[in-house]
Order: C-alpha cells, then structure tokens, then sequence
C-alpha cells in the first residue's frame, strides 16, 4: 500500500488531475493496485514509463474483467426522525421528535463494468510489479478506455485479445482486430453472461450442463427437421 | 546500457515496423504462410506480402489452436486447472505449473516447503534444457538439417522425460505441482538417475555445438538475421531469452528472486546483436548454467515435507483478492493472473503467454528480409501454439 | 578457414553414424511391438476403479459419493448412485455406484480423481494400448470393464499400492477399534442399566472380509 | 598385362552378352537392337540403383541420426523402395483447380527423357558407352540444362505460389552453377586435350607406380573436383542447396502439386541427375571406371565405376545429414563471387600447369596459389557479411 500510494503521490504531482485512486488488495500478495481515470490514463502511463525513479518501461500482462451488475444487499443503519409520544415532565403526554436508529436491508444494483488490469515492472531498476486499473463505464455501450499500445508496443496483441474477448474497444490502437476467434465472430466469450452457442457434438457421458445442452440440442434438431 | 528510447524515438510516437518499399515494379506476390505449412509449428498463419521473395508485409494470425482456457479455468476449481495448464507451453508443463502454483501460492498465502522448491528448481531446469534443446533442433529443421540436431535434441530429451515420467507419471503432461509443494517425493533412486542423465548433459551440449556453432552455413544464415533491439524488446515486452539475446541483463529468476534461486551460483548470458544467432547461442549458453544450477540443486536438496501442512486438496477456498505470479518459463516471462471472490473457482484467471507476446515483434524482425528468414526468425522466438491461441 | 566449421559438424555426424554401429547411446530406437520399455512405476494412462476380493461387484471400494466426478477436470466420469446399500471393505454400509462410466476419449490423464479420493478406490492404469475402430462405445468404459482388482493394482504400482494397503488396514482397525468401543460402551451402558448383572458379556464384533485378502 | 585377358571375360560380360544378342538378328537390324540393348540396359540399372540408393539413404540417415531407418518391409527393410512404389502408383492424382494441366503433365516425363539423356555418354566401364561421341562432355552439360525447362514448367503451370517460389529458384541456381559446373570441367579438357569422354578416362588410366594418374590428385584437380562437387550438389538441388524444394520454407518448391506417381518421377528423376553427376564427376577427376591401384585392376571396371558413384552419393548423403540449407541471396553470392572467380583462377593455374613442365615446382606454385585464393576469399567472404564466430557476455 505504502508503494502504491508513493507513487499515486508521484502522478499526482506530474499529472495535475489525474484523478489516480488506490485500489487495495486484501490477498497475502499485496498486489495493491492504482485506478487511472481514462481521460489522463495514456499521460499517466508516458510518465510512468519515463520518469527516472519509475521508469516503469516493462508492461508485462495486460487482461480485461468482467464485473457483472451487482445487486448487493446491504444492511445500513438508518436514522429517522419519529414522533413520540412520551411524557413530559408535568405529566402531560408531549409529542417529541426523536431520533430513531434502526436496522433495514437495502438493495442496490451496482452497474457492472468492464475493467483493464496492467501489470508493469522495471527493466531498468528490477522492480515492479505495478498494477493499474481502468473502468469503463458500463458493459453496454460506454466500453471505450484509451490504448497503451503507443506507450507500450507489448500491449499490442494484448489488448487486441482484450477487444476480442471481452469487448472493450481501445481507442488510439493502431489495428484493433480480433485476435483469437475469427473476424465473423459477434460474441465476446469472456463476458460473464456469455451463452455458449448451440453447437453440441455427440459426447457419450453427457452430463450436467453438457447433457442439457445435448437436450437442447437434439430438440432444436428436431424441430428444425420438422 | 540504456534501454530506454531516446528522445527522438520516442516524439515519433511509438515503435511501430518500418515501412518497407517493393523495390520493383509489379504485383506484390501474397502468400499466406500456413496453417498448413510444414514449419508454422502448427497451426498458425502468417500472412505475406512479397516483392520476389522479400517481405514487405507480414500479419500474423492467430487462434486456430483457441479454446479459451481462461474461460475453462473460471468455471473449473483451482486444482482442475492445474492439468488444463500442461497442455498450454505442451513442451514445458512443469514451469507452467510452476508458473500456476506460484500465483496460487501468492493469492492464498501458502509456503512451500524447502524440499519442495528443491524438487521445483530441479524440474524446472531439466524441463528449461530439454525446451532448448528442441527449440534449436527445431530452428535447424527450418534451416533445412534434416532433422539430425532436432534427432539429437531429442536424445537427450528422452531421457529426461523418462525422468518425468518416473517421478510424476507422465512424460509430458506431468501435473505435478500443488498449492504448497508438489504431489509426490522423490526417491534416492530418481535423484541418482537424475544425477547421471545431468551428468551426461555437457557431452551432449559439446557435441550440439561442435555440430552448429561453428558451422559457416549456420553462421551465414543467423547473423545479421532478424535483428531486434534491446528498446524494441522492452517496450514490446519481450521475454526469455529472446529478450536477453538483444542484450536485456532481465531473468525473472534474478529479479524476483522466487523460488530459492538466490541460493545458486549461476550467471545470465547476454548477446549483443539481437539477432537469430544470438538468439541460439544464449540459449546453449543458458543450457550450460542450466546444468550448473542442476548440479548444485541435486547435491544440496534437504530432506522433509514436499506440501504446505495447511494447504488443503479438497475445498480450497482463498480468501477474495488477486495476485499476479510469474517465472522464468523457458520460452519467457509466463505469467498467472488470478482474481479471487472467495469462491472455489477463480473469478478471474488469465494466462499472460510468452509465445504470443513474443511475437508482437514478428513483423519488425522479418521486414526486408526473405522468405527463407522468415521460418528462421519464426522459429528463433520459440513458440508453442498451445500456448500462443489458449 | 572457410569450410572448417562444416568438416567439423560433417565429422560429428560421421561419429553418430559410425556410433550407432557399437554403441546403445547413438541408437536410440526401440522397436516397439517386439521391443518393450518396462513401464515406470509411477505411469499414469486411464484411472480404473479398485475392487477388493475376488467378486468385483462386491468388492467395489466406491462409495458413489461423485467427489470424482465434480472434480473430473474435463468432467469424464459419469456416477450414478445406488438406491441400496452394500458392506464396504471395513464393513460399513455405503451406498456403491450403479453406473459408473469413464469416457476415455475425452479424460485427459490427469489424476486429479485419484488424488481426491477419499476411498482409494479409484486408481490409474498403466495399460495404453486401447486402440478400438469404435469411436464412442468403444471408448466409454462402464464400470465392468474399469474394475480391476487390489491384486492388479499390486502389479502395477507396488509401492503405492502398498501404501495405500497399510493406510486402509490402519482405518478399519481404527474403525474396528471405534466399533468395539462403542459396543463395549454399549455393553457398559447395557449393563449399569441392568444394574443387576456383574459382569458385563464381552461381545465380539464379526471380523469382516481383509481388504487385501488376495492369498485365497 | 598377362592376367588382364582373364579378367576380361568378367569385365567385358555385358559387352559380349549384348554381342551375342545382336548377333541373333539380321545385320540390318543390328546397330539399332545395339543402341535399344544398350538403352534398355541403362533405363533399368539406375531406376534400380534409385531404388537401392532410397533405402541406403534413409537407413544412413537414420544411423546418423541415432535411429534405424526402414526396417520393415523385407529384409532389412530392403523392400522399402516396392512398397513406396505401389503406394505412389495407387495414390490419387491430383491437377490443381485451373492449373495448366497439359503441361502439368509434361513437366515431370521432359525432366525424366533430359535426365536419362545424360547417361547415353556416360562411360560406365571398359567399352562400355551408349554413344562415344567426340563432344561427349558437352552433350552432358546440354542434356543438364535442358533441365531448368522442365522444373520451370512444373513450377509453372502449377498455379501455386510456392511452386512459383520454388521453380524461379530452381532455374535461377541452376543456371549460376552451371557456370561453376562447365568451368571446373574445361580444367579437365584443357589437361586431356578432348571433349571424348573415354579418352579423358583413357587419359587417366595410367599408373605410376601403383598409383594412379587421376586428376584429382593434382592441384588444379582437387580444386576443380571441389567446385565441381559443389557445383553438381547446387545442380541436383540437394541438401545443402536444396532451396527449390526447401521443405521449411516453401513447403515442396516446384513439385508442391505433384501427387501420385507424377511426384515419383521427379523424385526418380533428382536421384538419376544425381547418379549422372556423381558419374561425370568420377569420369573426369577419378579416373573414370580405373582402378584406384594397379593391382586392383583385375575387378571388373563397371565395378570400381559404380563403387566410385556410391561413394559420392554417400557424401551427398551425409551432407545432407549434416548442414543446414543455404539462403537464395548467399546461394548466388556464392555462385557468383566465390565458385566463379574461384574457377577461372583455377583456369588461369590449369594452364600454368600445362605449360610449366614436370617437375616439383609446378606443384608448390600452383598449389600455393589455389590455397592461397582459397583462403583469402574464404575470410573476406565471411568478412564482408561480418561473419564469424562470436563471444558472449554474462550478467550476475
């Protein structure tokens, strides 16, 4: 954490708003990681890469999440404003406005979002790693973050399998095609809520998932034969 | 030496291959190299545009071999992922796996006993020779030997797979590292087969080098062939040894100092030219130190537990977070990437792949020059393509 | 001098050539179908499943509690379970698998069902020459053809085997031990509660069939 | 000379054979039914000396490989070469979609009819020549570069890019060694004075001593049987000049559409070029069908011929085991800055030879001025391309 928040310090003061927040990790691994905003990202990374006791010119792995929309369950103490009845000090009933804490479970959708992980270490200084992360806005449409290919070249065909399997589209790569499934392809298959299309081949101990899906299968065949 | 850009380099945005011009007039001949061809080590595609048989243009393509492992992993426990992750780098599943326990490792907080990262350097290095070896078997193949070096590699490679095969029960697909240690001991026995296969391994590398190293045709073919400098290969994150070749002084074993690596005298070969013959000197050189790490490992390996007490088969549940694990796999930097949410199945499971990620720089090294360089250079970033399409 | 690396590697090969005449290092081949390499002892092909005895149906170690069959990493096994129960190795009444089938075109020999076994009843097999002209049936093991007996598995992998022997002996004599504890706690209880009778009758629990009864 | 005329009974049996064959039928007919008897005989020894080469190949091939080779058909694996025959008689025959299927077809019998031309001048023993023609040698080269035509129809009219890849290499190496080829066997005529190839045998069917007057063991003969040999390797396209069919690279070169026994042919047809090169070579630097020592002259020629061919596909063999392949611009590189300067200085020495005299002296200079060249362009070959060994450094 110390690290990380040394050098959320540093990009602050080279990158004037850059709007860096630290994202913990409670793992043994302490693999904290610093959230960019996309508008500053690509400037964020320039810096990282050549400032001198950074130089975090190495950018070893870069991945998407899916974050599903989420609906948490929460229970919030809440504080009220009721009316009692108590009595008052003469004896007479006197209404009074007191403050009521209570226990209630609230719902709450979180939006769901798709997430860029970077993990940069240092050739120059062997040090690293570095984590950063990038949101986008949602997993519908807004699903822009800027590209660190001009930065990195090693986030080339990373990014290019980013795009490709879960979807988020890079803006300033300079050749965002898919990269693992075939150009015709519509689906991203890494998405959380991605259904596996109907194509079943014959398995002799079809169980669980893939007997459903056999089911399904040979229903389908059937009605198409029809 | 400086590996970050200079000024110049870097206003002109970012490393992207040089254009190259056809020379004459006329068509450009398209060529689309593989997925069948005898030397695209199975199935990959490289599409080339040739002006006679110089390459003006190369894309490579991908995920012929692609099943998406990651999304395999995410519905599957960590331990079923432990056997999806041998058939990744098929020709190193002991690194990979290493690779894998190490990450899980990190996520879930566990110790590896002394003897068991012994065991880990020992395979690790064995399975780090004999990848070298068939690599370079495998490059003079696609130099046109007919496949007497590839013959001999695999000689020697035999014997270290029948090791595998005695200790973890496969000789390829081993499955033998666990959270917190590794599956089975090994017996006095096997440490004394080992000692005598590793003790015939320098003959070997003397007598592959007696075969190539000096060889005119070998020389004239790999120099000055497929040159790729040492800033290219750090900002296009260039790992392994395809990356020390170019002069980079960065092993993972050095660096992150995981494992028990610190303990042993060993020194990391550096080219200075970047190119395919650099390439295949470092890795005979690493094969040597290779040895000597063996050596040092078979004589000094404590007796003990091989797992974590506390590390659990069944049920094994890390707490939520992530962790990033990687080692020096002998193709390159293999990275493991895990998210957990607390769940038995990683939530996020990703596989950062030396070979595909070795090859961004593909068509900068092969631009300009000729076909027949191009299955060179392939092959010189040593790739698997279980690995590359996951 | 130009040449000079060339006659060198052309003398390596002649050495090989020459090598392969005398020596059993520069000739590696074995022919396979006449000339066997003894398999490794820890050789792993296809799991089969382990039977105690003679009868494999009886015998059967599984219990059918499916641990394999979620675990299968490319999900090859198929379990069903038995509405019956059946004595196991120490005994004990378990359920045992009606079906239990392993479909070895897609198991990827990987031994994670052996190793979460709680049962040790299920094993891998060196044999792997399987080849059949059948695609489907030929490659779904039902459980008749993956039963094998302890004997077997005693052939196969010895050491392991006897591991697994002495670990199974040591849970049904602490099974044994827990079962004449309680019957003897059941006596005592029988016997303050008749209060009047002195001595407690020693009961003797029926010795049930060794798991390695292999000798008969 | 006394025993010879016993042993010529042996020496001579094809020739009298085929007499005594010929004599069977009206003189007329004769000279004809001589040259078919003889055509037949060459049409059906090499074909057979191809198919015993395949299996020698692999089997030595493997041996240096550290495996076995072939063991499974027949004895040894002897009858290999049978069985790959009927598989490529049985095997499809495939014309590409579109492809320029006439030609397709001719491409592989006009390589075969060149090929076996070759062989009508060949003196394969004592007597024993197709045709004695005064031009021999260079009916042989004429015979060889009719060659290049048909590889380039094949590449051609595949319609394939790698067949066109391989077919432009094919001719382009063959025609820039042919140069090598024809230089370095001036050499010999210049010496021997005829384009006769039995009198260039003749030549050297002389005994000094015990020892033989073969070219090769003169200096401008070793160097002229070197370019020669490399020469011929370049012409027969094999390994380490084996670009046209560079497997790795251009998957089979000009012969990637041929299937079936079209693809058997071409494949009949490099090994036959290679029999008649390593023939050619052996008549004009090894004395032919002579004996390599006096006393040894009582086998029969044909036997010491043969033996002599085999000994050179032997080395063609373990070449290919061997080295790696060369890359078409060091291919042309060494064509034409190396094998050709090389051979016209050899040329220059050959002539220095002639006219030089008997004596010691001739063979200190002209041998100090080939190793001396040699050498030199050797290192600034390798200089220039900034070749050559290198050292590493090592990090901590």
């Amino acid at each position: 954490m110390q690290r990380a928040e040394e050098i959320k310090a540093a990009i602050e003061a080279a990158v004037p708003g850059a709007g860096v927040t630290v994202v913990p990790n409670p793992s043994p691994s302490a693999q904290h990681a610093l959230r960019l905003e996309p508008a500053h990202a690509v400037a964020v990374a320039t810096f990282l890469r050549d400032a001198p006791g950074l130089a975090f010119d190495y950018l070893s792995n870069v991945t998407g999440v899916d974050w599903l929309d989420k609906e948490i369950a929460e229970k919030v103490k809440v504080t009220r404003q009721v009316t009692k009845t108590v009595d008052g000090p003469d004896g007479a009933k006197v209404d009074q406005i007191v403050d009521e804490t209570a226990e209630e479970t609230r719902k709450r959708v979180e939006p769901g979002y798709l997430e860029t992980v970077y993990h940069l270490y240092s050739v120059a200084l062997h040090h690293g790693p570095l984590v950063l992360r990038m949101r986008t806005v949602n997993r519908t449409d807004q699903i822009q973050l800027p590209s660190f290919t001009p930065v990195w070249r090693g986030a080339e065909f990373q990014e290019r399998e980013v795009f490709d399997l879960y979807g988020i589209v890079f803006t300033g790569h300079p050749d965002l095609r898919r990269i693992l499934m075939w150009d015709e392809f519509k689906d991203h298959p890494m998405r959380k809520d991605y259904v596996e299309p109907d194509d079943y081949e014959y398995e002799p101990t079809a169980h669980d998932a893939v007997l459903k899906r056999a089911q399904e299968h040979s229903a389908a065949a059937e009605g198409n034969r029809e | 030496m400086s590996v970050v850009e200079t000024k110049a380099e870097r206003a002109a945005g970012w490393n992207r291959p040089p254009a190259v011009e056809p020379e004459g007039e006329g068509e450009l001949l398209e060529v689309a190299m593989g997925p069948h061809h005898p030397s695209t080590h199975g199935v990959f595609r490289m599409d080339v545009a040739l002006d006679g048989e110089r390459v003006v243009r190369l894309k490579p393509v991908f995920g012929y071999l692609h099943r998406n492992h990651e999304k395999i992993a995410e519905g599957a426990s960590y331990l079923a992922s432990m056997p999806y992750t041998d058939r990744l780098d098929y020709f190193c599943s002991l690194t990979n796996n290493w690779a894998y326990a190490l990450a899980v490792e990190k996520l879930a907080g566990q110790e590896v006993p002394e003897r068991a990262e012994y065991i880990r350097v020992i395979l690790a290095e064995l399975t780090r020779i004999q990848n070298h070896a068939s690599t370079i078997g495998f490059l003079l193949q696609e130099m046109g030997a007919s496949g007497t070096p590839l013959m001999y590699a695999f000689r020697e490679r035999e014997k270290i797979l029948d090791l595998f095969e005695s200790l973890t029960g496969s000789r390829m697909m081993c499955n033998y590292m666990r959270f917190g240690g590794c599956r089975v001991d090994l017996s006095a026995a096997w440490l004394e087969a080992t000692k005598k296969v590793v003790a015939g391994l320098p003959a070997f590398v003397d007598e592959f080098e007696a075969l190539l190293t000096g060889n005119e045709i070998l020389m004239a073919r790999c120099q000055g062939v497929g040159v790729l400098k040492p800033d290219l290969a750090v900002n296009a994150s260039i790992s392994g040894p395809m990356l020390r070749a170019s002069g980079v002084n960065y092993d993972i074993r050095k660096v992150d100092h995981y494992g028990i690596y610190d303990r042993f005298r060993f020194r990391v070969p550096l080219g200075d030219h970047g190119d395919v013959y650099d390439r295949y000197m470092v890795r005979v050189l690493e094969m040597r130190e290779s040895i000597g790490i063996l050596n040092q490992a078979l004589q000094e390996i404590p007796a003990g537990p091989i797992m974590d007490a506390k590390a659990k088969l069944r049920g094994f549940r890390p707490k939520p977070g992530e962790a990033y694990g990687r080692i020096e796999a002998p193709k390159g930097e293999l990275g493991f990437y895990l998210i957990s949410d607390g769940s038995p199945n990683p939530y996020r499971y990703r596989v950062r792949p030396p070979s595909l990620i070795n090859l961004t720089v593909l068509e900068d090294m092969c631009l300009g020059h000729n076909v027949a360089d191009v299955v060179l250079i392939f092959g010189s970033v040593d790739i698997v393509l279980g690995e590359v399409d996951r | 001098m130009l040449g000079e690396g060339i006659i060198k590697g052309m003398l390596e090969t002649a050495k090989n050539f020459a090598g392969s005449f005398v020596s059993e290092d520069r000739l590696t081949t074995v022919e396979y179908p006449e000339q066997r390499i003894p398999t490794a002892e820890n050789a792993r092909v296809f799991p089969f499943l382990v039977y105690d005895g003679s009868d494999w149906e009886a015998g059967m170690r599984c219990v059918a509690c499916q641990i394999c069959e979620k675990e299968c990493p490319p999900k090859c096994i198929y379990i069903e379970k038995s509405k019956d129960k059946k004595p196991d190795f120490a005994g004990k009444m378990q359920i045992y698998p009606t079906r239990f089938d392993i479909d070895i075109s897609v198991c990827m020999s990987c031994q994670i069902c052996v190793e979460v076994c709680p049962f040790e009843a299920i094993k891998m097999d060196t044999q792997f020459e399987l080849a059949t002209d059948d695609r489907f049936g030929g490659l779904l093991l039902d459980r008749r053809e993956l039963s094998k007996s302890n004997e077997y598995y005693h052939s196969i992998h010895p050491t392991e085997a006897a591991e697994v022997d002495a670990r199974l002996a040591e849970e049904k004599r602490a099974a044994e031990a827990k079962a004449k504890a309680a019957a003897v706690a059941a006596a005592q209880k029988a016997a303050a509660d008749a209060a009047a009778k002195a001595a407690a009758p020693k009961i003797e629990t029926p010795a049930p069939k060794p798991p390695d009864a292999g000798g008969q | 000379m006394a025993s010879t005329s016993a042993v010529t009974g042996a020496d001579q049996i094809f020739i009298l054979l085929r007499d005594w064959l010929v004599h069977l039928l009206p003189s007329a007919l004769r000279p004809a039914a001589s040259v078919v008897l003889g055509a037949i005989a060459i049409v059906a020894v090499f074909p057979g000396l191809f198919a015993l080469t395949t299996v020698f190949e692999r089997k030595g091939l493997g041996r240096m490989q550290n495996r076995l080779g072939p063991n499974r058909v027949g004895p040894y694996g002897f009858f290999q070469p049978i069985a790959d025959g009927i598989k490529a008689l049985t095997k499809e025959d495939v014309v590409p979609f579109r492809a320029d299927a006439m030609v397709h077809f001719l491409a592989p019998l006009v390589l075969l009819v060149t090929v076996f031309m070759g062989f009508a001048v060949l003196p394969v023993g004592r007597n024993m020549q197709l045709v004695d023609m005064d031009s021999g040698l260079l009916f042989f080269f004429a015979m060889g570069a009719a060659t290049e035509l048909s590889v380039f129809m094949a590449g051609w009219s595949s319609r394939n890019k790698y067949s066109m890849l391989g077919a432009m290499r094919a001719v382009a190496q063959m025609i820039s060694y042919e140069v090598a080829l024809l230089l370095s066997s001036v050499t010999v005529v210049m010496i021997a004075g005829s384009l006769s190839l039995t009198e260039i045998v003749d030549a050297q069917n002389q005994y000094t001593g015990i020892f033989p007057h073969w070219y090769i063991f003169t200096p401008w003969g070793l160097a002229s049987f070197l370019m020669f040999s490399i020469a011929a390797t370049a012409e027969t396209n094999r390994s380490p000049f084996d670009l046209p069919e560079g497997e790795s690279e251009i998957v089979a070169g000009y012969h990637t559409e041929y299937s079936g026994f079209k693809f058997a042919i071409f494949f009949v047809a490099e090994y036959l070029a290679m029999f008649a090169l390593s023939g050619m070579g052996a008549t004009l630097f090894l004395g032919g069908w002579s004996a390599p020592l006096k006393f040894l002259g009582f086998i029969p020629s044909w036997i010491w011929f043969f033996l002599k061919v085999m000994c050179a596909i032997f080395i063609f063999i373990w070449m290919r085991g061997t080295l790696p392949r060369l890359r078409q611009d060091q291919l042309m590189n060494f064509a034409w800055k190396f094998a050709l300067p090389f051979t016209l200085l050899n040329l220059l020495v050959t002539a220095l030879w002639r006219f030089m005299g008997a004596g010691w002296l001739r063979w200190v200079v002209c041998a100090a001025i080939l190793a001396g060249a040699y050498v030199f362009m050797g290192r600034m070959g390798m200089h220039r391309k900034h070749i050559g060994p290198r050292s590493y450094r090592y990090a901590e």
